[in-house]
């Protein structure tokens, strides 16, 4: 475990003033989202135990381990449905329970709305932003791409 | 119905010893969070060297510090046995009933910390307003509600479903739990496993109608599902109370009733 | 307004440092992915810029933060199904505490076999 | 300074404030006034059971119920009263579980019901299953389920207000025979609010009093420290008699030193007490129904016990509660609290081990005089219109000179719903009564004299010195010579109470202050008590003169009145007591007639 938590004070406490008069517990309609967020981050945890330990298995402890990647090796993988359809699952359900997990600390921690609303925007934005370009790399990716009209060639590389 | 014991002997011989013999004497430093607002917004640790004996409690101490050293020490208390909720407070960094907490089993060789319990604004040293946390308890229904006619006698239940919410029913409303909830501590809105504990004790009541509204109002942004299992509330419920477990079953009770 | 009171550190148990745990590794994990997508992506951009940033990672420094990282993984993973033990199975609640300490058995293990491995194969070299 | 007005003012937020609480609040506007949060309430702490002739289990009527409270309480019951308890006590527990009370089941889904002490079928043959119960928790099941259906019903409280006069106007008036007399009627309450420090005046057309016992008067106490007889004090103070103030009962089984208390109901399961000669010493004293006798029987059985050099322990100064021949999980289910206190405060295992237990102060059988609509009485039969007490606070008088267990639970529901009908009903009709003027006047000149007193005794000493005279001469034994010598205690100790220096002077949850108020009633409650006793040359129930062994019906079979009157001198006095005159009221009679009290 790294650095010692720090649980801080209760926001009734600080400057921000007692709860008494605050305790006002938002009315917004109910929705069901808290209840299938807590669900999902259970059904995500269990799928992600096996995704990431099969991801870690092959890329680092396989054969020469983390020597082993390169290039050609992520480009080797890619090239199977297989691994495409896990790396998928993998980076969208683990950034998606990342994310919600993340937005529940922020919800926590940050004392006033407007902090709180910006951290959200902030974290929703740079989620999409690596869900997008992750997904983008996967499918379009090339393993035997063209650079500057020169085709790289690997044993995995369809033959031209 | 248990069948009456048989009659016991009319004379037997005792145990040695039993019930203990003389009760030792001992020093101890109580080291008390002082603040009073009136005086100064500063907050302080005042600390008494008090002589006790083996079987006081964490209470006493403080009479003695408030009736013998300084009147101002400020704390509630009521029924000294444990049963009323009145002194839940933070003892060596845990929340426990200062009734309850007997001197001699803390290690009374460093400071007794005594310091109010977290998440609710402290009003004078270790009193807290605890009206946030009572706000919570009657939002969630508290009491009975059944459709239907009134039976001219009583309900029926029998002893397997008057069993399945004992556990809850125990509840003195201390707050010990709520207020050792690292949840609540950092904003003061989750419900808490007090109000949680006590919705337990009717969603599970076989004679209650309204299991449904309390899920609902459980199934809140503020309600169970803030609950991260982090077992403070459990390890402080002087009562002895499986709070996690009874938060869990409201959460798999709303599962339930969803799917 | 009533200054910060200067509480102590609450005293919580098993139940309580674990959470804690659970929390800060899963946003060392979280920022981590972030890097490592970005990083990943680099596929796109040329192969050579990616086997340059990979390249990073083998050097010693970056071979043990990389172990650190597991070792995050590990734990999160274990007391996240430790978590939702506790949540679904009956006697989850009752047991926590035995359940957090096997957690932490499996982890050690898991993780010393790992380390051997990782550490070996990063260190060693050819 | 703030003037609220209501239809209605309750005093307390025990079980009897609650239940009138609950009535009333569903009929009138209505303010309940506590010195503590509600569910804080001593009636939390109770455990045996509520008794109750519902005949769940065997055969019983509310008929034996009547006849054993009227002996248990040695004939010294209003019979009247004693019938109605008995008789409503089926709805009071029936009402109870309507409102979500947690009642232990029998197989058939029945309310439970057990044993407890003087309880017994057909007028005493044997012992009865009368007392309804949840585990030994009864008194916390009642406390919170009554605050759940206040909650339910949206009842106003004031939390943390004490109350600390009561507003009485007098007028002239006459009574049917012509005689002139001050009727007294009630205008409203001054409180200090705790939080703030300030005081609020209550305006009401009715208040009702269910502040609770008086057991700090005594070190060993089974009492919360909180019960100091405010209600009493208060009432007393403003001219309204006390009743029967000498009759307190000591449980048999508090835990030693302590005074914790464990329940009866752990004899009702099977319990017995023991001597340090492990003898079953009972079976001497009340052959028929043994360790479930009455127990101001048992409590002076087990002092007996101590005093003969029987007693237990290095200081020979207690017996045992026995529970080892009982099957572990019988006591796990139907005792689970007590079983807890033994190990905590005590480290004894009550399974292995017998429990060492001592009499403790437990009761107050006397209070403010009330008929059976719960209206107070200024004297012997005026009613004070808009007056109303409940609990033990009052004396109505059901219990008479000893309680029988289980029966108080029952008092506080039957005459809390009573009074609070009553009061709500009253307050439809009646108008407000104006204020006197300036009417916190006596309270803020009490409060601001202790705050600014400039003595130098410490209130805890006064009231520690206090509770041990009490113990020590007023207790389970009491003879003319430790009467006087309590008597002369106390005047030492009223000297000393005004020369008292109170620590805190701030305005803010002021504790300090409180406690200095408090033991201002807890010297006048222990002050009529033992004048009670020293004028009552008898023994009876929870009273017991060594030096007037028996019962005397022909000089003593009537109630004692106290009231306050400075005109009264120590010469003119009967006692030699300034300040206190003692009257008497006539013992209402129904049915029973008096017989010797035998178990
Ligand atoms: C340990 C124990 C066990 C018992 N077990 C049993 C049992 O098994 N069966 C049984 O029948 N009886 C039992 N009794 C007796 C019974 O519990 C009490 O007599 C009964 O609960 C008293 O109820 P009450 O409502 O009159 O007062 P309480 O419950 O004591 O309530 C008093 C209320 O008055 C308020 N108050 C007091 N002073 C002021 C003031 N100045 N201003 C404002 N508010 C004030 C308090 O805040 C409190 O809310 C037991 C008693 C004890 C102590
Ligand atoms: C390896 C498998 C994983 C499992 C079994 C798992 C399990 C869980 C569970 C059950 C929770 C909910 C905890 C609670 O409600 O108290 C959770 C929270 C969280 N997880 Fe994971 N998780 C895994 C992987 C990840 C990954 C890869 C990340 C990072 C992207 C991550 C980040 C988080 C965060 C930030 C939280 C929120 C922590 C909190 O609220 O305290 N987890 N995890
Ligand atoms: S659940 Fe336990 S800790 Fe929480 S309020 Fe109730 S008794 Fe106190
Ligand atoms: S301490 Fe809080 S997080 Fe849940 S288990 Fe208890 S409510
Ligand atoms: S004083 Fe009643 S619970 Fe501690």
């Amino acid at each position: 475990m790294s650095a010692l938590p720090v649980i801080p004070e209760p926001r009734s406490t600080s400057v921000t003033g007692r709860i008494a008069p605050q305790y006002k517990r938002s009315r917004s309609p109910r929705t069901q989202f808290e209840m299938l967020a807590w669900l999902f981050m259970r059904l995500s945890g269990i799928v992600l135990v096996v995704l990431i330990f099969g991801h870690l298995t092959v890329n680092l402890l396989v054969g020469e381990g983390i020597h082993a990647i390169d290039f050609g090796f992520v480009a080797g993988k890619w090239a199977d449905p297989f691994w495409q359809f896990w790396d998928l699952a993998m980076l969208w359900l683990a950034m998606l329970h990342g994310t919600n997990g993340v937005r529940t600390i922020i919800n926590d921690y940050a004392e006033r709305d407007a902090v709180r609303f910006w951290l959200k925007v902030v974290l929703y934005a740079a989620s999409a932003l690596i869900i997008i370009l992750g997904t983008l790399v996967i499918f379009t990716f090339d393993p035997c791409p063209v650079i500057d009209g020169v085709r790289h060639v690997a044993d995995y590389c369809p033959a031209s | 119905m248990t069948a009456a014991p048989a009659e016991p002997a009319s004379k037997v011989e005792l145990p040695e010893g039993a019930g203990g013999g003389s009760v030792p004497s001992f020093d101890v430093t109580l080291r008390v969070r002082r603040y009073d607002p009136e005086v100064s917004d500063e907050v302080r640790w005042d600390d008494f060297k008090l002589t006790m004996y083996g079987t006081d409690r964490v209470l006493d101490a403080l009479h003695k510090a408030k009736w013998e050293h300084d009147g101002s020490v400020s704390f509630r208390r009521s029924c000294a046995h444990g049963v009323c909720g009145s002194d839940a407070m933070r003892i060596n960094g845990r929340n426990r009933l200062a009734c309850k907490t007997l001197l001699k089993d803390l290690d009374t060789s460093k400071p007794i910390t005594v310091e109010p319990i977290k998440g609710l604004p402290v009003e004078k040293d270790l009193i807290v307003d605890m009206e946030p946390f009572f706000q919570s308890y009657r939002e969630i229904m508290p009491f009975l509600i059944s459709k239907g006619h009134e039976p001219t006698k009583e309900r029926i239940q029998s002893i397997e479903d008057r069993e399945r919410f004992d556990d809850t029913t125990k509840c003195i409303l201390c707050a010990a739990c709520t207020s050792s909830c690292p949840v609540f501590w950092t904003d003061g809105q989750y419900f808490g496993p007090a109000a949680i504990v006590n919705a337990h004790r009717f969603i599970f009541d076989s004679r209650d109608d309204a299991g449904d509204m309390r899920l609902e109002i459980l199934n809140d942004k503020e309600g169970v599902w803030r609950c991260r299992t982090t077992f403070n509330c459990t390890e402080a419920c002087p009562r002895g109370i499986q709070v996690t477990q009874a938060i869990a079953e409201v959460k798999q009770a709303i599962l339930a009733r969803q799917f | 307004m009533p200054t910060k009171p200067a509480g102590t550190l609450y005293r919580g148990r098993e139940g309580m440092w674990s959470w804690v745990g659970h929390r800060v590794t899963g946003v060392v994990i979280f920022f981590f992915l972030l890097v490592h997508v970005l990083d990943t992506s680099l596929v796109r951009v040329s192969p050579e810029t990616y086997t340059a940033v990979i390249g990073a990672y083998k050097n010693p420094l970056m071979a043990l933060g990389e172990t650190g990282l597991v070792a995050a993984i590990l734990f999160h993973a274990f007391n996240g199904l430790r978590v939702i033990l506790v949540d679904f199975w009956k006697s989850g609640p009752k047991y926590q505490r035995q359940m957090l300490w096997a957690v932490l058995v499996i982890w050690v293990i898991a993780f010393a076999g790992f380390a051997i491995r990782h550490l070996s194969l990063a260190l060693g070299g050819h | 300074m703030q003037v609220h007005k209501y239809d209605v003012v309750i005093v307390g937020a025990g079980g009897a404030g609650m239940r009138a609480a609950i009535e009333s609040g569903q009929r009138a506007r209505t303010a309940v006034l506590t010195k503590l949060y509600p569910t804080r309430s001593h009636t939390g702490a109770a455990q045996g059971g509520m008794c109750a002739a519902l005949a769940n289990v065997e055969e019983d009527n509310w008929e034996w119920h009547t006849f054993d409270t009227i002996k248990g309480g040695d004939y010294l019951v209003d019979q009247d009263a004693a019938e109605v308890m008995a008789k409503e006590a089926i709805d009071a527990v029936l009402d109870l579980e309507k409102m979500g009370l947690p009642f232990n089941r029998t197989p058939e889904g029945r309310i439970d019901q057990r044993r407890f002490g003087g309880h017994t079928r057909d007028h005493g043959k044997a012992p009865v299953r009368r007392a309804c119960y949840a585990a030994d928790r009864t008194g916390h099941m009642i406390l919170q389920t009554l605050y759940q259906n206040c909650v339910k019903h949206n009842v106003e409280f004031y939390n943390e207000y004490y109350v600390l006069d009561l507003l009485l106007t007098e007028e002239d008036a006459t009574r049917e025979d012509g005689t002139p007399y001050k009727q007294k009627r009630v205008a409203g309450v001054v409180s200090y609010d705790l939080a703030s420090g300030e005081l609020h005046i209550f305006q009401a057309k009715s208040v009702v009093f269910a502040s609770g016992g008086a057991g700090k008067v005594f070190k060993t106490t089974s009492n919360a420290h909180t019960l100091t007889g405010d209600g009493m004090g208060i009432a007393f103070r403003r001219g309204i008699p006390l009743e029967d103030m000498e009759f307190f009962q000591f449980h048999p089984t508090g835990l030693a030193g302590l005074g914790i208390l464990l329940t009866e109901g752990a004899r009702g399961e099977g319990a017995i007490l023991r001597n340090s000669e492990g003898e079953r010493f009972m079976e001497r004293y009340a052959p028929t129904i043994k360790d479930l006798a009455p127990r101001d029987i048992v409590a002076r059985a087990m002092a007996n016990e101590v005093r003969e050099g029987r007693g237990a322990g290095p200081n020979k100064d207690y017996v045992y509660l026995d529970l080892t021949h009982l099957e572990p999980e019988h006591i796990e289910a139907k005792l689970p609290d007590i079983t807890e206190f033994a190990r905590t405060y005590l480290g004894v295992e009550p399974f292995t081990d017998p429990v060492p237990v001592y009499p403790t102060a437990h009761y107050a059988m006397g209070g403010i005089p009330t008929n059976i609509k719960g209206e107070v009485l200024q004297d012997n039969d005026t009613v004070i219109p808009g007056l109303y007490a409940a609990g033990e606070v009052a004396c109505v008088s059901v219990h008479g000179s000893n309680r029988l267990g289980t029966n108080s639970l029952l008092d506080i529901n039957v005459f809390g719903k009573r009074s609070g009908i009553n009061a709500a009903e009253y307050a439809k009709t009646a108008d407000y009564v104006e204020l006197p003027e300036n009417p916190a006047g006596y309270t803020e000149a009490l409060l601001e004299g202790m705050r600014n007193s400039t003595g130098t005794e410490r209130v805890a000493y006064i009231r520690r010195d206090l509770q041990e005279t009490m113990d020590a001469n007023m207790q389970v034994f009491r003879d003319k010579d430790s009467l006087e010598r309590v008597l002369s205690d106390i005047a030492v100790l009223e000297e000393r109470y005004r020369n008292i220096s109170v620590g805190d002077k701030g305005k803010r949850f002021n504790l300090d202050l409180l406690e200095a108020v408090e033991l201002g009633f807890l010297l006048e409650i222990a002050k009529v008590m033992t004048v009670g006793a020293l004028h009552r040359k008898e023994s009876r129930g929870g009273h017991y003169r060594e030096d007037f062994p028996e019962r005397d019906d022909v000089n003593f079979m009537k109630h004692s009145m106290a009231y306050k009157d400075p005109s009264v001198t120590a010469q003119s006095s009967p006692d030699g007591v300034a300040g206190i005159r003692l009257e008497t009221k006539p013992v209402i009679f129904t049915r029973y007639e008096p017989m010797e009290r035998k178990y």
